[in-house]
């Protein structure tokens, strides 16, 4: 069982300060990853071409989140907090599709 | 069996009274501003206990209303559209207003700090803002109410909320989706400041339990009032544009409206509930004299209500039209969210078990909780199992379960937590004699008011009708007759609280011998909650050994404590003395 | 009679300690609410008993202050987390069975439809027979308020019911069923009841619509399914109401009655309302009578009379009356009539009971979706595309 | 010592340490409660693209993609300056620090003008959910049998025509029709959803407009600069949003159309 912390003050150490270079990087990634998106809209994919779409836009998510967003050095509570929210829009989607999956709906 | 475990705390002396800093909280300052401006927890839990007072006197006198209507079966006072607007404003204040931030926003503001040891909550500002935006939604209420009202039931469905009703629906819903932010505010607030506040040797192990069921409550609070605030944004689009995503004529689905409102409108009910549990077991455990029994078992059943009470909505859809297998599965999950809360009952028994009971009056509120929410628990699972609630939804058997647990359980949970916290609070103590008389009033009064209202239920009764056939009447008029006792009983309090803050008698330190943090500091507190930064050493119910969250002593319980009284002679912790303490786990 | 639409005659006094279950799944509802009943009673009696027993035998003066420093059982916790799951986990597996058994229509049973709007009921049967089965009657006209009914089921006899809602969200509730169902705008729900009880039973709108919410109720009227059939043809008076149900056989005879002018002549009500003396007898009470006629003789006016009168209004004149019928009512080369609407003429004038006040025709309600002479109600309109 | 110099620490936290936890956990939390508000109508919109794919994607088709293209760039480069803003508040450089809130400033600014440039061309094609479209489609469905609007093949063209072309010769029960209503149900999530979304980006703006002022009077020491970074979290989660309502909206239709619709 952890005690709560209390570390003398001070700033932040150099550590924690991005890279410019590393951040560039992970723009041009999600840029480039917007462009596909948009470009895999124009390819006849159809009825799959959602699911790569919202795809590759959770890659860019997560990106975003585990660079800009400093999950990656961000305490337990705030990984814990970011699964939460998934976790509960997950029950929230299945949920609701238990029930609309198996609704029997009149032609309208 | 039992066996003896070796982390006894040490045990210290018996702390002296603190002297009372010539400068607590309450009279620093005295100005209209220094309480409009302060960034002070506990002036903000006052202020919320002011603004949440006035706000269940407005839904007890719309209740009221509608108890006489109900007198006869073609209404007795009033037309069927005031009754329906009678009934909108109970509902609207009563959940909104009152019931969802109560325990949290009174407190939850002016303890969790005081028992996890911090000297505020983490963001003070925050906390005012969210104290103001209340104010600002329920003004909103207000107007719409004064305007004319809202008839729509508290639940709002589509297309008659955003389509049919005449009446003020968009200033209405805006004030509940304002409200939704203050409970936010306070919930995001409360779990920071779980989170990253604790003193020293403050534990998760460690925490009081009101402290892990108002962290559940927050938690629920993050997590479901975004959604009914989305879910109220596309009704009042759909209410002011005219056309929306749950109108049937283009296709959509007021059924979906009814998922969106539940995610949230399902767990709220935990929001109002949970706390009060919180509350249970710390007056259980200070009134009985012991630990509470299953530590882990009660703090981990308030975080498994919270999660699982996000899995089962849509058990107030069974007969909404919902699919078939749909309803089965959420029937099912339903049975399991009813189990945690079981498990607390039979804990908060146990924990009588070989107490050492004095009976003043947050304890009486704490046994009228005890039998009032065990009726309110069961009766829904009538409501859960799908072959029953397709006859008793939406009939008083539905409004006398709810009751039963909101007003049986969470009022009382409300009403004993003000009586055990108020010397804290102000200072004073109240009236012994009228406080046990009014908890005695409102218990036998509220049973006379709802319990006729499962056998109209079962009868087939529906809610929100001011007409009904006359064959009802009887039941109609022995739970009317009920409900003036109820409010006789709810009135008393309001007069003994407040004489005691003129006349009471001047409260010590720690008035019921508590172990918690909160008892620590004087009555009323300082301003900084604390003269020094405590650091904890040992559990929060160490009531048998009899030592606080500090390792101190604690002074001498009250009770029937005459001379005469032999505990009074052995002190707090019996003739064994500490040190040789057993301590059991059994089985 | 009060006001709000209950009716007399039927459910009143007190009310009966435990509610008739009059279907099949009412009575697979009782028990199990029982057996949920005593489980949960026996199981709040015990912690009642518990914390009774605790408070009295370990209150302060009964003990020494000194408590002993229990911190829990991990037994006690499983069993008592494990025994409450199993007992719920009966009562949802007994409730599936109730619920499947309620929702799951069985195939090839009669349908009868159900369209609620705000505040009323209306029913439409199998042959296109339709009635108001209840609603708000302060909301109504007095000819409207006659009009309702009740939905007439067959004891016995399963019948599926579809329902939907023309405006906001209602709920068909049938407590002596124990039963209901919501009725949702822009989609049909069914349901389907097996009466197992005659008389008449209340149906509540359980899920609130607006203001006369509470008015929004019905009557259920179980019959033997002999009665049932006559129902269906028309023969008024089973339903409930005292004008001709809206599609039966009665009714389009009236509506023949209307195109044909007769009333011109058999002026109903002598001539009450506009002040024109009948040139043709009153028909009310017709059927069953004996018809004095001009030669002395009387006739027997079944069906067979009330046709040949019509077809050939000459042959058998009723005394005291000029023969001035026209004789091309009934069918024929230049015949006003088919067979088929002479036997709904002939169904509506056997609708006509003695004493029974039947309005001038101007009052009489329009029937459902008929062209109205007053504009309706303005409502919300529906977008271009509406699906 | 420095920190209490300044007067950042605030009176009721032991150090900076705790404080700047508690903020970043706190924005976190927050952003938490915006996920689950975006949640909702993510899932309202599931649904009914699950029942009514074609719609979708017929009114998504009409919007205009090469403004969102541009949107999502200049959202995706604001959230990289205002990471950059981080870096500068780290490092006390404060003249970096407000340029670089500057560009993100604009940055949004410009994704808040182009959007309005599309609510413009929407209203002006009255590409409305209500009577707007009611009327449009009508007025198209006469043209449409006057014989006028039938000679641009290929070209996605005026909503209204295409829709009342695409329907004139089915049936309501035809796969293929595209039921009016449900068009405008589209148009409904897609106001609503960009509407909240760019009230979002409001909010940010005026937050970096708060953080450029503090920093210009001195307010952002180094030991301060989570309140940067609490900012930027809520900038970045605004940014991922909209990653999520670009397929959603603008993507939806447009594969459907190359496909040939």
């Amino acid at each position: 069982m952890h005690t709560p912390e209390h570390k003398t003050d001070g700033p932040s150490t150099m550590h924690d300060v991005d890279n410019p270079a590393a951040m560039f990087v992970v723009y041009l990634v999600v840029l480039g990853l917007a462009v596909a998106n948009i470009l895999l809209s124009t390819t006849p994919l159809g009825k799959s071409a959602i699911y790569i779409q919202l795809g590759i836009a959770s890659v860019q998510a997560v990106l975003v989140a585990y660079y800009w967003m400093h999950m990656r050095r961000g305490d337990t509570a705030v990984t814990l907090s970011a699964f939460c929210s998934l976790f509960f829009i997950g029950i929230f989607y299945l949920l609701v599709f238990s029930d609309i999956w198996t609704r029997w709906r009149m032609a309208m | 069996m039992s066996i003896i475990v070796h982390d006894e705390p040490r045990v210290g002396p018996v702390p002296p009274e603190p002297t009372p800093p010539a400068k607590n909280y309450l009279n620093v300052a005295h100005t209209a501003a220094s309480w409009l401006f302060t960034v002070d927890h506990k002036r903000i839990g006052i202020l919320y206990l002011v603004s949440l007072t006035f706000f269940f006197t407005v839904g007890g006198l719309a209740a009221g209303l509608v108890r006489l209507n109900l007198l006869a079966p073609d209404g007795a006072i009033m037309t069927e559209d005031a009754y329906n607007r009678s009934f909108t404003a109970h509902g609207v204040v009563m959940l909104f207003l009152f019931l969802i931030p109560s325990i949290p926003a009174v407190f939850g503001n002016f303890f969790v700090p005081m028992m996890i040891g911090a000297k505020d909550l983490a963001f003070p500002k925050l906390n005012l803002a969210s104290w103001y935006v209340y104010m600002v939604g329920s003004g909103f209420l207000v107007w719409s109410v004064l305007a004319g009202g809202v008839d729509t039931g508290w639940t709002l469905y589509p297309p008659y909320s955003s389509r049919y009703s005449t009446s003020n629906v968009t200033p209405g819903v805006f004030g509940v989706f304002i409200t939704g932010f203050s409970s936010i505010m306070t919930g995001l607030n409360i779990m920071v400041t779980v989170h990253k506040m604790r003193c020293p040797g403050m534990t998760w192990g460690r925490l009081p339990l009101f402290i892990w069921s108002m962290y559940a409550t927050s938690f629920i609070q993050l997590l479901g009032t975004p959604v009914v605030a989305i879910t109220l944004v596309l009704l009042m689009v759909e209410r002011v544009a005219g056309i929306g995503i749950f109108d049937p004529t283009i296709g959509g689905d007021p059924v979906l409206y009814q998922h969106l409102f539940w995610f949230y409108s399902h767990p709220a009910v935990y929001i109002m509930i949970v706390p009060g549990m919180g509350v249970i077991s710390e007056v259980i455990t200070c009134f009985a004299r012991k630990n509470i029994f299953g530590y882990k078992a009660v703090a981990w059943s308030s975080v498994g209500i919270a999660v699982v009470g996000f899995m089962v909505w849509a058990h107030h859809m069974f007969v909404a039209g919902i699919a078939y297998y749909s309803a089965i599965l959420f029937s099912f999950l339903t049975m399991l969210v009813a189990v945690p809360s079981a498990i607390k009952v039979f804990n908060w028994v146990a924990t009588l078990y070989r107490g050492s009971i004095t009976f003043q009056a947050p304890m009486l509120f704490v046994l009228a909780f005890l039998v009032l929410f065990t009726v309110g628990g069961v009766t829904g699972l009538f409501l859960a199992t799908l072959g029953t609630d397709i006859h008793l939804h939406d009939t008083y058997f539905v409004v006398a379960h709810f009751h039963f647990v909101m007003v049986g359980g969470m009022v009382l949970a409300y009403l004993a937590a003000l009586h055990y916290w108020w010397p804290k609070m102000t200072g004073r103590m109240y009236s012994d004699f009228w406080s046990r008389a009014s908890a005695t009033i409102i218990f036998v009064g509220f049973f006379l008011t709802f319990v006729p209202q499962f056998v109209l239920g079962y009868h087939g009764m529906p809610r929100r009708y001011p007409n009904y056939p006359p064959e009802f009447q009887v039941y109609n008029v022995l739970s009317t007759a009920g409900a003036s006792v109820l409010g006789f009983g709810y009135l008393l309090p309001g007069f003994y609280l407040t004489l005691s803050l003129f006349f009471g008698e001047k409260a010590s330190a720690n008035p019921w011998s508590a172990t918690g943090l909160e008892w620590v500091s004087s009555s009323p507190p300082p301003v900084f909650n604390f003269d020094r930064n405590p650091v904890v050493v040992c559990g929060p119910y160490e009531y048998a050994i009899g030592v606080d969250q500090l390792g101190r002593g604690l002074p001498e319980p009250p009770g029937p404590g005459s001379a005469d009284d032999p505990a009074s002679h052995d002190g707090p912790t019996g003739p064994a003395g500490p040190m040789q303490k057993e301590t059991h786990v059994v089985g | 009679m009060n006001q709000n639409g209950y009716g007399s005659g039927y459910q009143t006094g007190s009310l009966p300690a435990l509610p008739e279950a009059a279907s099949e799944v009412g009575q697979l509802f009782e028990p199990l609410f029982w057996y949920i009943t005593a489980v949960t009673a026996a199981g709040t009696l015990l912690v009642m008993a518990l914390v009774t027993v605790f408070c009295v035998r370990y209150r302060r003066q009964n003990t020494t202050g000194s408590t002993p420093r229990i911190l829990g059982s991990h037994r006690l916790e499983l069993f008592w987390t494990v025994t409450p799951l199993m007992i719920f986990l009966t009562f949802f597996a007994w409730g599936v069975y109730i619920y499947d058994r309620a929702v799951q229509v069985p195939n090839d049973i009669p349908e009868i439809f159900v369209i609620g709007k705000q505040w009323m009921w209306k029913a439409q049967y199998p042959n296109g027979q339709r009635v108001i089965i209840g609603g708000n009657p302060r909301n109504m006209t007095p000819e409207e308020r006659a009009d309702i009914g009740a939905l007439v089921l067959p004891l016995g006899r399963p019948v599926k019911v579809t329902f939907i809602s023309e405006d906001v969200i209602h709920d068909f509730g049938v407590p002596a069923f124990r039963q209901k169902i919501d009725v949702i705008p822009g989609r049909y729900v069914s349901t389907w009841y097996n009466p197992t009880k005659l008389g008449d039973f209340h149906v509540f709108c359980d899920q609130y619509c607006g203001a006369w919410h509470s008015l929004m109720v019905g009557k259920i009227k179980v019959v033997p399914p002999a009665e049932f059939e006559q129902f269906l043809e028309g023969k008024g008076g089973v339903q409930g109401s005292d004008n001709p149900v809206d599609g039966s056989l009665a009714f389009k005879g009236w509506q023949h009655f209307q195109r044909l002018q007769c009333q011109g002549c058999h002026v109903t009500n002598e001539g009450q309302g506009t002040r024109r003396a009948p040139r043709a007898p009153n028909l009310e009470g017709l059927y069953g009578a004996e018809i004095p006629l001009e030669d002395g003789t009387t006739a027997a006016a079944d069906e067979q009379y009330i046709r040949e009168s019509i077809v050939n209004p000459r042959a058998k004149v009723h005394q005291g009356w000029k023969p001035v019928m026209p004789g091309n009512f009934g069918p024929g080369v230049n015949g006003q009539t088919t067979e088929e609407e002479l036997r709904e003429l002939v169904a509506y004038i056997k609708w006509l009971k003695p004493g029974q006040s039947v309005p001038p025709n101007d009052l009489f309600p329009p029937p459902y979706g008929a062209p109205r002479n007053t504009p309706p109600t303005p409502k919300p309109s529906p977008s271009a595309g509406g699906n | 010592m420095s920190a209490n110099h300044h007067g950042v620490l605030k009176h009721h936290f032991d150090n900076l340490e705790q404080q700047h936890a508690a903020e970043r956990l706190g924005m976190w939390f927050f952003l938490v409660t915006e996920v689950l508000f975006f949640g909702g109508v993510f899932v309202a919109y599931t649904v009914y693209r699950y029942w009514y794919p074609n719609e979708f994607a017929f009114a998504s088709s009409h919007l205009l993609l090469w403004v969102a293209g541009i949107n999502t760039g200049l959202l995706i480069t604001s959230s990289l300056t205002m990471t950059l803003a981080i870096r500068a508040a780290q490092l006390g450089d404060r003249r970096a620090l407000i340029r670089h809130l500057l560009a993100t400033f604009a940055l949004g600014a410009g994704f808040m003008g182009f959007k309005a440039f599309e609510y413009y061309t929407d209203i002006h094609e009255r590409f409305v959910p209500g009577e707007m479209f009611r009327q449009e489609l009508a007025k198209a469905e006469l043209e449409l049998h006057a014989g006028h609007g039938g000679d641009h093949h290929g070209t996605a063209q005026h909503w209204a025509v295409d829709l009342a072309k695409n329907n004139a010769d089915k049936s309501h029960t035809d796969p293929a029709y595209i039921g009016p209503g449900r068009v405008q149900l589209f148009l409904c999530f897609y106001y609503t959803m960009t509407g909240i979304h760019g009230i979002h980006i409001l909010v940010g703006l005026g937050c970096i407009l708060w953080l450029v002022q503090q920093a210009a009077t001195g307010k952002i020491p180094p030991e301060n600069y989570s309140t940067v970074e609490v900012v930027s979290l809520y900038w970045h989660l605004v940014d991922m949003i909209w990653l999520f309502l670009m397929p959603l909206l603008y993507l939806a239709g447009a594969g459907a159309h190359a496909a040939g619709h």
